[in-house]
């Protein structure tokens, strides 16, 4: 039996990538053997001249990073999923906060920090900032963060209460029990949130493309949307 | 009583056993290689507990299994010269020699140095002394801790017959002098018969 | 190589945590490694095994049992803060202290194998010469597993230097306070282009652990003057 | 506690990575400590740092520097693939070789630390017995530092075991090739919720380096034998 | 000639110098603790090589400063019982009996641990010898590496005269039987003038 395409993705679609992979294998195709990790490891493996097919980024700056070194098959980059921002707080010490501009974020941590990731390298974290100086309120907490390497570290941050408060992804939150959506960003505070997908000019396996033509198609968006993520 | 020794020990599968008392004076210890000589060494001086028994020396009870008495070995004050040496790798003679250094020495540092003829040695490390050179330093530091009475393992083999004979009236002074109650392993005939007043065979 | 000001403060908070770290250290797994050596108790191979554990688990897994015990709703951070008034969480005393664990494993053994190694008849020698128990450690047990401490030291050290996993997701990345190098390394690598940041950073790293090097290997040849050899 | 066959291929996987990393570093390691204790030569000091190199800088980096080299365009990557016809992207070899380069400085320090322990004088006197250099290597040296052999490897396989950061980096997480514990484990660690396969994966590394525990004691005593006094 | 020895050598700041020339048997090295006795066994052992000099044993030259001539240790086939000992601590006494062996070996295995009296040590690790059961051991060690001469420091310090005695005797027959020559370190006088056929002076 022949293998499936290799595909790199970013960690935080470890489940939605893993469904899909077994919705496309359900149609008698070999499953795509999927690797997770950070886009930037992914995207540097690539570099280095990875033999992979499909390359899924939680980030644009590292498609477009691989695409300038020529790597992308022409044609072939497209949005795959976009994804919304919300603040969670702990389920054990619920809050409600209405987000808007001016919105006393700073009170609401009391003396606790604001969790969330780097907003120099993790695109979660350039999301955030981008949201928080859109709504005036950047300079009140810029000195009261606790900033994670991906949004993981961020969840459990606040999963454990030891961060009243934490910016991550909608489809993070959903995941988690412990967290709560204390609010949504409004989707016009910051960039629009898209994973792009590409096929890589190292691909040799002849289902790549249909792969990708899948997760792209309308089954392929539901089953995305199952696990909260948004068309792009 | 210089020494009242009563001891049954067990030493892998060689049985180890001795009744003896000995008066004031140098006691030498006779037997063959592999009696069990310094291993009664070794319970004297409280290295090694002895599986039953007694040991008192100058009077005083060291160790008495039927009474739980084993007094440490820090606090035996024996001037044990080992069979092995022993000397601290990581110190200089200087601080060998001074190691266990008590205001009670029967001697002074010079005349111990002098006598030993190890005084051009403070400064160096026990790896570059000479076979006798690192005896003759061992002997030095047990005689230096302020010993109440003296546990000697052939303390003269490996030494010259000049230096063996300047130890030997030390040794003979100490007892003599100081009254001082000394267990002494030798093989060699004429060293035992001038200096010893009992003999413990094995 | 001129620093920025940026980068002294790194260094100089990455100092602070190593050095506090194997200080800290150091008594601790000097006692582990004597019991190791020297004693025979039931559940000795548990503790062995403990001893190994943040060597053998992933550091994420090691900052996240860290932050289950010693966060602020932690049983070990409630205890810490109470009784001394130290809390761990956000600050560098908690880089410190996930340091100190995953430099814990590597300290322990170096120290054991040197214990294992003194001649314990110059032990009894000491004793012989009136020196009580404590006074035979000072002087003969401890000097003779000085190059085990040392190599301990330099292992501890390195490893403090280099440790990133456990301390993100324990304390997360605070600047000033838990910000160390691998941590700012980390952020580097994650943003597309910085390679030059990430090498001015991991060169800094090695010459402070060379410095280490350099300065253990003195001591020891200090130390170890007349002691390559034993003798009679 | 029951595997799933999941399980068990990664813990398969786990101990092929980690015996065969430990395995083929151990005669490196060995000179390496060979070279470090008994020879002075100019840039030993150097040697020593590029040892200790893989503790200092965090494991990402030393990852990103695998990838330079060792990827399919790096020149080690290309030497390898023409000369052995071993490539190391995205398979188990490369999983090893990232596990052998970060035991390496554990592996060389605890037997540099027997190495410089052993009494130069009974070589010396092996040789008069007729040995040459060969012989006396083999049934002196290398016995008399058997300690610190021991040690090495197991602090070696359990930082095999453990190995994370310069993994998923250099060979990122494809399962079957190079899922093993800890990258199973920090996968699941993405997953909000997934604690409980966290857990187990954990348990499971720390049993199998308890097994390793207790097989270098039980070596040890065996090869110990009457050896802890040195006599005469 | 036996040994024809010229040696200068500096050791720590102690200069050590050497003219000798001894016929067959056995030579004795006489002179006080730290002479450089043991230092001179282990230049014609080829454990030490010499600053400058040269050292014949039984007319071949095994070192030659001015012709670059430097036998290794493993080549010299001496059979060196060392002051201090030196059995393997990992092996077994068998094993360290046999570690050398060799085809041309004086006395057969069963012969040797006879006379030095040593058979029930076989399977004894060296760490729980006595001192003299080791010294016995290092001898045998010695004689079955089937040496081509020997080099005996204080062989027999540390061993009871009945043992001293038949190892004596040994010795004795091994010389002039096997003509082998023999250099010899010791302190008692008596056994180097029963033993000697000349003596260096240090
Ligand atoms: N590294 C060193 N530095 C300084 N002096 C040294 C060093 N090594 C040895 N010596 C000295 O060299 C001298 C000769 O030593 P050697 O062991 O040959 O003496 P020896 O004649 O065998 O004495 P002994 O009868 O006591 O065994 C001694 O005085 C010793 O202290
Ligand atoms: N661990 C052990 N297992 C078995 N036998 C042992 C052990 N330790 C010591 N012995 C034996 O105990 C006996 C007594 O040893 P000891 O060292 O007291 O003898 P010694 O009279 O001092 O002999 P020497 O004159 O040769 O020094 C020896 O035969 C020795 O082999
Ligand atoms: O999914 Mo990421 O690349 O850890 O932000
Ligand atoms: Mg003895
Ligand atoms: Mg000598």
């Amino acid at each position: 039996q022949q293998r499936g395409p290799l595909v790199l993705a970013a960690a935080s679609m470890q489940e939605a990538m893993n469904a899909a992979a077994d919705a496309w294998a359900a149609q008698r195709h070999a499953r795509p053997v999927l690797s997770f990790a950070a886009s930037s490891a992914l995207a540097r493996q690539i570099r280095s001249g990875a033999p992979a097919d499909l390359f899924v980024s939680a980030d644009e700056d590292w498609m477009d990073d691989v695409e300038r070194a020529g790597l992308l098959q022409r044609g072939t980059r497209a949005d795959m999923a976009g994804n919304r921002l919300v603040l969670v707080a702990p389920a054990r010490a619920p809050l409600r906060l209405r987000i808007a501009r001016g919105m006393p974020i700073a009170r609401a941590l009391g003396d606790s920090r604001l969790a969330m990731a780097n907003p120099d390298s993790v695109p979660a974290g350039k999301y955030g900032k981008a949201a928080l100086a859109a709504l005036g309120v950047w300079h009140s907490v810029a000195n009261r963060l606790a900033l994670g390497d991906n949004v993981r570290s961020t969840l459990t941050l606040v999963e454990r209460g030891e961060a009243r408060l934490g910016i991550v992804y909608a489809t993070d939150a959903r995941a988690s029990r412990d967290v709560v959506v204390a609010g949504t960003f409004p989707a016009a505070s910051h960039a629009p949130i898209r994973y792009p997908i590409a096929r890589l000019t190292a691909s040799r396996n002849p289902e790549a493309e249909g792969f990708r033509r899948f997760l792209l198609s309308r089954p392929g968006q539901n089953i995305l949307a199952r696990y909260g993520f948004s068309r792009p | 009583m210089s020494f009242d020794l009563e001891i049954d020990h067990r030493i892998g599968d060689r049985p180890i056993r001795l009744r003896a008392q000995a008066g004031a004076g140098l006691t030498a210890l006779l037997g063959p290689s592999g009696a069990g000589k310094t291993s009664i060494l070794n319970m004297v001086a409280g290295i090694v507990a002895p599986d039953r028994g007694r040991i008192t020396v100058a009077g005083e009870t060291l160790f008495d299994s039927s009474a739980a008495i084993n007094v440490p070995a820090s606090q035996r004050r024996a001037g044990y010269v080992f069979q092995d040496g022993r000397l601290f790798p990581h110190m200089r003679v200087r601080a060998n020699l001074l190691y266990g250094r008590h205001g009670d020495a029967p001697l002074s540092f010079e005349a111990i140095l002098d006598f030993l003829g190890i005084g051009h040695l403070l400064d160096r490390w026990p790896a570059t002394l000479s076979g006798g050179e690192a005896q003759r330093v061992t002997i030095g530091r047990a005689l230096l801790s302020g010993p109440r009475f003296l546990l000697l393992d052939e303390p003269l083999s490996s030494l010259d017959p000049a230096r063996r004979e300047e130890i030997s009236t030390v040794i003979e002074r100490m007892k003599r002098d100081l009254a001082m109650p000394i267990l002494y392993v030798s093989h060699d005939r004429a060293e035992v018969e001038r200096l010893a007043d009992h003999i413990i065979p094995l | 190589m001129i620093l920025s000001p940026e980068e002294w403060s790194i260094v100089a908070l990455s100092l602070q945590v190593s050095l506090v770290a194997v200080g800290l250290m150091l008594p601790v797994a000097f006692a582990l490694a004597w019991l190791l050596a020297r004693s025979r108790f039931p559940g000795k191979l548990l503790v062995d095994a403990l001893v190994h554990l943040p060597l053998v688990v992933p550091p994420v897994v090691t900052g996240w049992l860290l932050l289950l015990l010693f966060g602020a709703n932690g049983p070990l951070g409630r205890l810490f803060e109470q009784a001394l008034g130290v809390s761990f969480m956000f600050r560098w005393t908690g880089a410190a202290l996930a340091s100190a664990i995953m430099a814990m494993p590597l300290m322990v053994r170096a120290m054991r194998l040197s214990i294992e190694g003194i001649d314990r008849r110059l032990e009894q020698a000491a004793q012989t010469l009136g020196a009580e128990p404590r006074r035979v450690f000072l002087t003969i047990s401890l000097p003779l597993a000085l190059p085990g401490i040392l190599a301990g030291l330099v292992l501890g050290f390195a490893r403090s230097i280099g440790e990133f996993g456990a301390t993100i997701t324990f304390v997360s990345d605070v600047p000033g306070e838990t910000r160390t190098l691998p941590i700012a390394i980390y952020s580097a690598l994650q943003m597309p282009g910085a390679e030059t940041a990430v090498t001015r950073l991991a060169v800094i790293s090695i010459l402070l652990s060379l410095a280490a090097l350099v300065a253990s290997e003195a001591l020891a040849r200090r130390a170890g003057g007349g002691r390559t050899n034993h003798v009679l």
